[in-house]
């Protein structure tokens, strides 16, 4: 099984990270970022939406791998790694389904609206909720952690076919993205780079505050 | 033992168990007509126009019963455990899964025609305007529907709360087949069903893809 | 002649979760013999057999058959030649007799399917039932059933696990009586039990598992010799 | 304050500012804290 004291170390080393980095972001988003001319202050949602979506996709696509892994392999020890990915990727999942109708609300005065980008989020927080309702109907037993694997690998490769089902359904389009000023650019990067050090804390931490791992004394 | 006799041997074992148990057939099938009589005092309709909003409703029907019958595909397996004799025999796992996509996939295309027929004696639904375009579209979303189904279905061999969980797991994953099929018979009362449409092509790449992947996933997902 | 090991499995370990089911078992199952493998529910022996049957992988430790690790194609070739019957019966209740049996010879690609069916068939007595539908047999035909679809690949590793369960005294005593009649022929049995009843008349060797550990390991002189032993590890009242 | 936020179309945009970062506060600090109570589950096993 995995060290703990190993994972301890790293998810406090990222944590750390991740909550400087944040407070950088949040500090710039507020106050460094210009505010955009046509969309007015509300834009600035933009710097954390994206993000998170970024880092889910990358979370689901670590659960991805691993799942791959185990189902080979047949080591539980990658299987917690999947299922915390998984997890983790839910948490971003949700930011994003939070801020998108918000700044939906500001732009085109709905909360919802079935625009493309929004759409394919909302079917991948399905698809990986389902995944969570595996783990939980079914507890530890080896088998539930096979239908979790498998099904957390045909859920990614259905996250492309639903993206461009979903893009070719849509009539309005995501707002484009408006182009950027050099600040406004770099706080993007700076809010990226945290959100994604912010995700890897949590993938960290999750693993390590899993049951199956052994405390090596 | 040779991979194709696999697949035909357990190919018919599963039609002859299913024509005799009965139970999944008729109960799809009777959903279906069901559903229909549901469906008219719901939203009061009359008539179904496949151009419009009628397709997609069409489809809905179609993944619900298809649900029911692929739901219990595995469950003469389940039964007495059999399902451990299957891996006992020295034969490659994934011709039992093909065996049971092609019953399922049998099974699904019958549930269509049927309630093609059914849209169109009830609800005037302009079936026979095309019928050859809407079989072949029948056909193509029944690839990945059953690929799925049944994959999902095996999963869920005697696991707690598999009848709960199935549509579950399911649903969101065919949500790509099922807005090409809705958009695409919408299209086929006009046009041809022309190859270069993109609907199609993601049709034919959803079926490919989950195909071969639920094949491979089968022999890691059943093995204890 | 020393005898042939047909199947050895070395230090067999098995892990769910965090829970160890076996503990690195060796075990050793000889031609011509019927070996016994006994010990408390929980001790691990029905997750062994599923081992040795290929049906549940084991977590490491390795399995031989005539000295060659199963890898690969070997586990076709020994699947091939193995049976294995547990207390649930592998039956389709909506198929009859002769259906069942014909789909498992089918699977199996036996070549001579219609004499090796009338054969199994009459001797365990289904030749009468042939055209009925198993789901209507009682326990006993379906046990018999269930033993003559187990045969019909004429396996030479043949594994039971709890085979006399729910049997009544007169089935018990006839099936004892078929598998001390099997084991000739360059074939081995094993036999996974809890119970010492009369039936371990017919063991040659028996093993004794406990909290997924082998603890003993023996000949089997008699049915007292072998409560004793049994009830030293399992502290039962002594003869 | 509840019937002002759901209709409101107004243009002062900056409310649904804060909101949208509020709430994702709410999300990830609420995850950090089930991460919290999971390790000391974990620790009095």
């Amino acid at each position: 099984m995995i060290l703990k004291k190993l994972l301890r170390k790293w998810a406090t080393l990222f944590s750390i990270l991740a909550l400087f980095t944040n407070i950088l972001a949040l500090l710039m988003v507020f106050f460094y970022a210009p505010t955009e001319v046509q969309m007015g202050e509300v834009q600035k949602i933009f710097y954390y939406h994206v993000p998170c979506a970024i880092a889910s996709y990358f979370m689901v696509f670590i659960s991805f791998v691993f799942s791959i892994a185990f189902l080979v392999k047949k080591d539980e020890k990658y299987d917690i790694w999947a299922y915390a990915g998984a997890e983790v990727g839910l948490v971003f999942i949700l930011c994003v389904l939070v801020s998108g109708p918000i700044w939906g609300k500001a732009a085109w005065g709905k909360w919802w609206v079935w625009e493309p980008r929004l759409t394919t989020f909302l079917i991948i927080f399905l698809i990986y909720f389902s995944y969570i309702l595996v783990r939980i109907f079914g507890k530890q037993d080896t088998k539930t952690l096979k239908v979790a694997s498998v099904f957390s690998i045909i859920g990614f490769l259905d996250v492309p076919l639903v993206n461009r089902a979903v893009y070719w359904w849509g009539s309005i389009v995501h707002p484009k993205s408006v182009s950027l000023e050099p600040q406004m650019k770099l706080t993007f990067f700076v809010s990226l780079l945290s959100v994604i050090i912010l995700s890897l804390s949590f993938l960290f931490w999750r693993v390590s505050v899993d049951e199956r791992v052994i405390d090596n004394d | 033992m040779n991979f194709l006799k696999v697949i035909f041997f357990v190919f018919i074992k599963d039609i002859k168990d299913e024509l005799r148990r009965k139970e999944n057939i008729l109960s799809s099938l009777f959903f279906q007509l069901l559903s229909l009589v549901l469906i008219h005092f719901a939203v009061d309709m009359t008539s179904i126009d496949l151009s419009k909003e009628g397709a997609g409703l069409m489809w809905l029907i179609i993944i619900f019963a298809g649900t029911i019958f692929m739901q219990n595909i595995f469950r003469k397996e389940e039964e007495n455990g059999v399902f451990l004799a299957l891996l006992l025999a020295p034969v490659d796992r994934a011709a039992i899964y093909l065996a049971k996509f092609f019953v399922s996939f049998i099974f699904l295309t019958i549930l269509e025609v049927f309630l093609f027929f059914l849209s169109f004696f009830f609800f005037g639904a302009a079936v026979f305007d095309s019928p050859l375009q809407l079989l072949i579209l029948a056909i193509g979303v029944n690839v990945g529907f059953s690929a799925l189904g049944t994959l999902i279905s095996s999963l869920l061999i005697n696991q707690k709360g598999s009848s709960i969980l199935y549509p579950l797991l399911l649903y969101p994953l065919l949500f790509p087949l099922f807005a090409a099929a809705a958009a695409l018979t919408q299209s086929t009362l006009k046009s041809s069903l022309a190859f270069s449409d993109p609907w199609l092509r993601l049709i034919i790449l959803f079926d490919i893809i989950f195909l071969a992947v639920s094949s491979m996933l089968f022999e890691s997902a059943v093995e204890e | 002649m020393k005898e042939e090991i047909l199947v050895e499995c070395s230090h067999i370990e098995k892990f769910y979760g965090k829970k160890q089911a076996l503990k690195g078992v060796d075990l050793k199952l000889f031609a011509n013999k019927i070996t016994f493998l006994m010990g408390e529910n929980g001790a691990g022996k029905s997750t062994l057999c599923k081992i040795l049957a290929l049906l549940s992988k084991e977590s490491n430790g390795k399995i031989l058959y005539k000295r060659r690790e199963i890898k690969g194609n070997l586990r076709d070739e020994y699947k091939k030649v193995l049976g294995y019957l547990s207390h649930q019966t592998f039956i389709y209740n909506h198929l009859t007799a002769l259906e069942n049996l014909n789909f498992f010879a089918n699977l199996y690609g036996i070549t001579n399917k219609k004499e090796k069916i009338e054969q199994v068939m009459s001797s365990f007595g289904l030749t009468e039932y042939k055209n009925q539908i198993a789901g209507t047999f009682s326990r006993g035909l379906q046990q018999r059933l269930s033993l003559a679809r187990t045969l019909l690949n004429d396996p030479t590793v043949l594994l039971l696990d709890e085979p006399f369960a729910g049997l009544d005294p007169s089935a018990l005593y006839n099936l004892a009586q078929i598998l001390s009649e099997l084991k000739t022929r360059e074939r081995t049995i094993l036999v996974v039990t809890h119970e010492i009843d009369d039936t371990v008349e017919i063991a040659d060797n028996f093993i004794i598992l406990k909290q997924g550990r082998k603890v003993f390991e023996d000949t089997f002189y008699s049915k007292e010799n072998l409560k004793n032993t049994y009830f030293e590890f399992f502290g039962g009242v002594k003869q | 304050m509840i019937s002002h936020l759901l209709q409101s179309s107004s243009k002062d945009t900056s409310f649904y500012l804060f909101l949208a970062y509020i709430l994702i506060g709410v999300i990830i600090f609420s995850y950090i804290l089930s991460l919290f109570l999971k390790a000391r589950d974990k620790k009095k096993e």
